[in-house]
């Protein structure tokens, strides 16, 4: 769990629910009674064009509420990934999906590759649900929330009638990231 | 496609969403502008803010996309100033009818020679999906939570109150007739007045439960009615339906800018008769 | 007059969004959806009606007569010119 | 205090109204204010509200004045664009001394500029948009709790005052999601209007349309019965006191925090999101070994000069960093006098300021010449 | 004279020329909120800016002069926070068809309950006689100098199609039917808009031959003929003819502020069945 | 040399217009700027121009900002209410570089206050009116002979520069009839607005609807093609090169005239008509053996910072007086930085400063304690 | 019912602008032109039909009905009053 | 004629042609060689409330464009005189119409009354050149301005097909200002 200043930083694409996904990281962290920021920034075309989500948590005050040096980088496309790559503290944790992000930029960091829009697409069958598949690779990976927070958090944020596939896309999340932290 | 010759290519693919009706008007424009034989360098494109308002963005030709709501204000401006130029308006509902209203009527009165063309797709899409002038009664936007309580204009027959000269409708499913009304209403010399329905799926779809852009064109296709079948209607027929068609044409009425130049030349003539 | 009949229709990947308007409304169903972008089913059967390239919201379907050769190679270079810059804007 | 719960800044200038008692909701969409106005176009009417969305911002303005004068605690919302179109109102509410807050979360101008992104460019308009003298109280939270707490205390200097109240906030400030926890309803102090016999002698009794006062309001100059007048003195009378009801509250309305200032050879003064940049720069500073202190403002205007002069006498330099080309770093200076060096920094990119890239302004501001500061 | 009850008689005489309308219009207004019943201290009036727009200082009322143009979106607040009032706005053609012109459209679009009565003098007076959009063809003003070129709204036919729902016309010279008119204005739930011809012998008569008042009236007389009358007669005649009558009426349309309130108490009875 | 004339203050507006090759005027009408729109809906069509009056103060200035686009000199005025109006567009023409003049001829404000009588409450305004950062020229004449001159200076520095330039007079100015002697017709420098190959390095060539260039032209920010952008360094590039075009130029653009300074002890720094008063309050102070002298910028916005910072050295007293409640006051202020004592002196009542009022507050500049300066 | 007429015509001489309206279209030609307002010239042919009364844009024309003696009682204090301060506004 | 600095305040009620007035001999100053700048006040109900202006002629440089001291006061109404005799300098002139205004303030100046409205009333039958008696009058007695500059400045201002009348009303003007000069 985080202790003085964690922050993440989520990347993808308009649509794929990044921003979504800040929020309710965010909103773990906070039933988990820890402090929380999350910032986000977007363009005009927020249909379309990249998208990102900061998120900060902390057991004190959080005075600059954006990421500075991520100690996670969840990027969902290579073109996040290329972007915010650079943002990444050193030793930090780059969360990519398996599939989607081709070549990851060298760095001192951690690389963790998960098939998180695969397994939203073929064990799910609803692409949708790819932002809570990575919210549980990423909580498996770095244990910055207590799962049962995260799935609190889901369960508070999700459309009524679609609790049981989110569930199940948080459980394969945590899955995939237990898996794949393990390989790396 | 012939179109492209009238696009900034290298700005495409452009930023409007999956199955916005936008790009389709936008076509339909671009076909009608190739149709009148206007040389593409004779048309200044002008709009406002919107979604709708980039398209002038995407023309490869004199643009300019003003402040939101007076794109008919500095179209004045521009036709007084190169009566020649063929001036064009190209926005959406809330520009035009909401925060431009006042421009909207005012230009129809004065009868100045521009052509409008307004994507009516009854929401504010840019900022993600309020309701507009143009938002029907009933409807769920992010501000009419409970359903619409406003009546939305009749926007052609308030254009026609005002005094347009040349004013039809007609939507992005009857996409031929679109053109066609644009290409007659660029054909027009006075105020000319085309809105097309162009439908915004993900803001006023999604709210409606018409998430699908197919959805969207079914809805447009089902709840029209061309003025010539209308016409044969009853009046319970006709409800919650809109009709398509020319609703207004005369040219009976002196377009403004071209008034203008006379009087300007008659009065030059008086005073150097005067002089001489 | 010979009969009309498509040599092809294109459709610009990099500009579709896939919105599937063009297959709803193709009434012979020339047109099915593909992975992100329609694929052409069944090139004859097409009436050359034109209302998908018409209603295409994105520029990115082209029907192409079988006659129209000229015409088309001009096209062509317009088309290169668009994917070369994809994600301006 | 209630629960803690993860809240968006515009969402606090929601709750932070609905508990001052706002009633009406007049406004035009514009990003990055209208979750404000979806927001309230829910909550309002289940509160026995109204909320109206207007054909542009001048008739949001309009219809929020009316509202006031009806009796009604009213609001609108916006940002640069809508906020330039407000002026004209919001100086008819001002001389007509109709309560009433304006809430500019600011984007990046001038103009359209970048609609979805963080600027503090309308920081000088917020005291000199409208044309002629008019008294102006404009507060800038620099976090979503803040945003609340000051939203009812908008709620009560315009009542308290007869002002229209501007809440200056900004895109990251606005859009940004933290952790609060509001204080209990109704423990915040709320202001009632002025009533007659308890008016005090610069804020005259308000009476509203409808309770039988045949009461007339006039943005032309007028007398104390309300009535137009042309006499000088008369005239001279009512701007004076216009002016001076905020002026002489001076202090009551200035609202600074303090940090490290004690020992501090340098101080920030920043405000708003840049405050957080700030904070933590001064924080890195301090960690480097340099004695860097910082004050934050949340009442810009009326600008707190006193507390500026006071820390112009002690602090070697004071550096502000804005995202603007440099507004209030001009009142520092004012206020300043000479007293100390004042140092500007202003990031105008449409990127939040980042608290590293200070570090250099802060080390160049205690010995300057070492290298270009600013940009 | 009952007038003056309604009337703060200490401020008379009024700031109007010799001969203006405006105050015949007053006196007609007047007239119609005493027939109607309401008290005095029901009414709420609401003016922007002009030489019309000082009425609301005289009446002895709840009152209120804004800013120039924006008479109809003051008084929709108004109407909103406290729909028990009679909200009425009295103002200028400038005021309300010119700088104005968005929001009448709108108020009307909505149908809210606020009866608007334009003092029409076809220029603006408080400025000294500019031309205004009620101005007709031809005649000059002082930034008309060489005879007006813009055609003027019909401004009755503009309300009614933005959506008002009582629509009439009349002018000083036809005092009684303004009156009249006004009353029935007061008596309509739903937005509703009374145009009344209020000559400007100062400005408007002076530069078109006619700075004598009575000059002025007779030309209303003249000018203008009665809907029934002009119903049988034949365009030819009509021409330069203004129609005067009530154009518009119907109850079908529910007032908006009222609908706000059903709307709200309908969320709030269901909110509070859910909660017991 | 031309005739001399009895000339009001609005028409030379209108002569300079024309002198400087105005060719389109749209606008609406407000006293005290009326006569400027009557002149030219007489002048105009017979030079071959347009004149229009548009439904309100935002359509004028739109459509001046077209007509300009399409290569046309442009210019409206109006007052207080119809400036606050115009702010949105006024940004626009910033931002997109468009070549206009804006005469605001200033009257009481805030709201329609007292529409026929002479103010100077809308200098602060001129400079921060819109919202976002963005550069302001703004000249302010103080007679009739210099209207005209102005005027045609605005032309030519909205054209070199492509900017919008204010002309801020006042009721007094604009309505004053003077006997003038105006130069020759083609006497005075006309800039030419900037065309490819020869424009300077911060302001692009222009280019004009119609001239078969696909000009395209936003409010956004834009690269150099004049297309959209959201990048964070073209953004910054945009704004700063905006500001900058006028803020390098500060020294050709300041316009002061320095009357008896000297040997001053005091100096009293007036703009516009009140610069009228001050100079008559000089002389009287001379005449009493009070070694007093004037300073009076032309142009407003740059602010002569320089100029004020030099004379600060050297006086023991500033005076300032203007009729608002203190608006230039605070740029001297600034500009002083402590280096000598700033009086503000303020008439609000609508009513001229007399020359008289004046010479207490210079007494008391010279010896501060004797009595309450200001009012 | 007794035949109605006019029992006075009061004039207002200082809120009166001499505009003449009322003297213009007075159809029996009651009123004549005086030196800075109207004078009454012949009461009794006046029909009592209002129009100068209604038409008065000052308020400064009263016909009073024969027999309406309480209701103009009232208004006298009225009048009265707006005489107190004539040059106000 | 004006040397130093000449000031007058005309007043009168709008509708009297008061700032006309102040025009025309402001432009009869400049035709004769002198500075001259003339202002005004007005109200909102300009055809009705109180009218004044000012004019200042002077050989030289002309700073203070109002007057702070007046030579002459030109008083139509009895309103106008009692508002600004004040603004007289010590021994300066106050010119006051004969039937309108009732009751001079005392003061240190020398006080001429004519009949400026009978004369234009009943004299010439026009009210409406009140104004240029006025002006006739006032150069009679103060020879301000040569007589012949004012003549030309009278014409070229009044409206085509007038001129005889307002040459007439200032020859009138001018014997009743002699007339009454020689009087008082
Ligand atoms: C003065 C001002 N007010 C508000 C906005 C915010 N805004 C931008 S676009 C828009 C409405 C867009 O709706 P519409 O014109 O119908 O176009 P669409 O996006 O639906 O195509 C609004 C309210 C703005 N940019 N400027
Ligand atoms: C924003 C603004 N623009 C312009 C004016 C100047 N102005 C005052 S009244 C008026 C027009 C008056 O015309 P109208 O409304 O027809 O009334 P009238 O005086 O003719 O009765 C104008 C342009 C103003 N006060 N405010
Ligand atoms: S938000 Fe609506 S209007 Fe805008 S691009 Fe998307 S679909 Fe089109
Ligand atoms: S100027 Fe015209 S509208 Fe104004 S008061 Fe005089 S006559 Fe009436
Ligand atoms: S109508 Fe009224 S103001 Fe006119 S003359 Fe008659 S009484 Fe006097
Ligand atoms: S009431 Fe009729 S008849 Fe009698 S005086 Fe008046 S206008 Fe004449």
């Amino acid at each position: 769990m985080a202790a003085e200043r964690w922050e993440a930083c989520l990347a993808g694409s308009g649509g794929q629910g990044i921003i979504t996904a800040g929020v309710i990281l965010a909103e773990a962290a906070v039933l988990a009674g820890l402090n929380a920021v999350q910032t986000q920034s977007y363009g005009p075309e927020s249909r379309g064009g990249a998208s990102r989500a900061e998120v900060v948590l902390s057991e004190g005050e959080i005075d600059y509420p954006k990421t500075t040096r991520a100690d996670v980088l969840l990027a969902m496309t290579s073109e996040a990934c290329g972007k915010y790559a650079s943002r990444l503290r050193e030793g930090g944790l780059l969360l990519a999906d398996e599939d989607e992000v081709e070549g990851v930029p060298e760095g001192d960091y951690r690389v963790v590759r998960a098939p998180i829009n695969r397994t939203a697409r073929e064990e799910l069958k609803r692409e949708i649900v790819a932002n809570i598949v990575a919210l549980g690779v990423l909580v498996a990976v770095t244990e910055a929330v207590p799962l049962e927070a995260l799935e609190q958090a889901v369960l508070a944020r999700v459309p009524r009638g679609t609790e049981e596939l989110n569930r199940r896309a948080l459980a394969l999340g945590v899955e995939i990231g237990r898996k794949a932290a393990q390989q790396s | 496609m012939r179109e492209l010759d009238f696009l900034r290519v290298q700005h495409l693919p452009h930023i409007w969403c999956v199955g916005c009706g936008h790009g389709t008007v936008l076509g339909a424009v671009i076909r009608a502008m190739q149709k009148s034989g206007i040389d593409q360098d004779r048309f200044v494109v002008v709009s406002g803010i919107g979604c709708s308002s980039r398209a002038v963005g995407y023309l490869d030709m004199d643009g300019l996309h003003t402040t939101h709501g007076r794109a008919l204000a500095f179209a004045t401006g521009i036709k007084l100033a190169k009566p020649d130029l063929k001036v064009v308006v190209l926005a959406g509902d809330g520009d035009l009818a909401a925060i431009g209203g006042n421009h909207l009527i005012h230009a129809a009165r004065r009868n100045i020679g521009i052509t409008t063309v307004c994507f009516n797709n009854g929401i504010y899409g840019m900022t993600s999906g309020q309701y507009s002038p143009l938002t029907p009664a009933g409807y769920r936007t992010t501000t009419s939570p409970y359903g619409h309580l406003e009546r939305d204009f009749d926007l052609c027959n308030l254009v026609k109150s005002a005094g347009g000269t040349y004013v039809a409708r007609s939507t992005v499913y009857h996409v031929q007739q679109a053109a066609m009304f644009v290409s007659r209403a660029l054909a027009h010399d006075g105020f000319s007045f085309v809105e097309v329905f162009s439908p915004c799926p993900t803001y006023f779809g999604r709210r409606n439960r018409m998430g699908d852009p197919v959805r969207m064109m079914e809805w447009l296709r089902d709840s029209t009615v061309q003025s010539g079948a209308a016409a044969r209607m009853e009046p319970e027929e006709l409800k919650g339906k809109v009709v398509l068609g020319e609703f207004h044409r005369t040219v009976e009425v002196p377009e403004y800018a071209g008034s203008y130049r006379e009087m300007v030349d008659r009065l030059r003539a008086e005073r150097d008769d005067d002089g001489s | 007059m010979a009969k009309r009949r498509a040599k092809s229709i294109r459709i610009n990947e990099v500009w579709c969004k896939d919105c599937r308007i063009c297959i709803a409304f193709c009434q012979p169903a020339v047109l099915l959806p593909g992975r992100g972008a329609p694929v052409v089913d069944n090139l004859e059967d097409c009436t050359l009606c034109m209302l998908c390239e018409l209603r295409c919201p994105d520029f990115a379907i082209e029907v192409v007569e079988e006659r129209a050769e000229s015409e088309t190679e001009e096209k062509e270079v317009a088309t290169a010119h668009a994917d070369a810059a994809p994600d301006a804007g | 205090m209630r629960m803690p719960r993860l809240m968006q800044g515009n969402e606090a200038c929601v709750e932070g109204a609905l508990e001052a008692g706002l009633q009406f909701y007049a406004g035009y969409p514009i990003t990055p204010s209208t979750e404000i106005a979806e927001m309230l176009a829910e909550r309002l009417p289940l509160a026995g509200g109204v909320f109206i969305q207007m054909e542009d911002e001048i008739a949001g303005m309009a219809a929020v004045i009316g509202a006031s004068l009806a009796g009604m605690r009213a609001m609108t919302a916006t940002s640069g664009p809508g906020f330039s179109l407000k002026q004209e109102n919001l100086g008819y509410a001002a001389i007509t001394e109709t309560p009433c807050v304006v809430v500019n979360v600011q984007r990046v101008g001038p103009s359209t500029g970048m609609p979805t992104s963080a600027a503090q460019g309308d920081v000088m308009q917020a005291r000199w948009g409208t044309h002629g003298d008019h008294p102006v109280v404009a507060l800038s939270p620099s976090s979503v709790l803040e945003t609340y707490l000051l939203t009812v205390k908008a709620f009560a200097v315009a009542d308290e005052l007869r002002v229209p109240v501007i809440l200056l906030t900004d895109e990251v400030t606005g859009h940004m999601r933290e952790r609060v926890v509001l204080p209990d309803p109704g423990t915040l102090p709320r202001a009632e209007r002025p009533k007659e016999g308890k008016a005090p002698p610069d804020v005259p009794p308000m009476t509203h349309f409808g309770e039988g006062k045949r009461t007339f309001v006039t943005g032309l100059y007028h007398d104390d019965t309300g009535f137009w007048t042309e006499k000088p003195a008369v005239a001279d009378r009512l701007i004076r006191r216009l002016a001076g009801k905020v002026e002489s509250r001076r202090a009551e309305l200035t609202m600074v925090d303090r940090h490290y200032l004690d020992d501090a050879e340098i101080a920030v003064l920043a405000y708003g999101c840049v405050a957080r940049s700030a904070l933590r720069a001064v924080r890195l500073a301090r960690e480097r070994g340099m004695r860097v202190g910082m004050l934050r403002p949340a009442c810009l205007w009326p600008f707190p000069q006193d507390e500026v002069r006071a820390i112009a006498e002690r602090v070697e330099a004071i550096v502000v960093p804005e995202m603007n080309l440099g507004q209030i770093v001009g009142e520092v200076e004012r206020a300043a006098a000479g007293r100390t060096r004042v140092v500007g920094y202003s990031r105008v990119d449409s990127e939040l300021i980042r608290p590293e890239e200070l570090l250099p302004v802060l080390q160049e501001a205690r010995s300057p010449g070492s290298r270009e500061a600013g940009r």
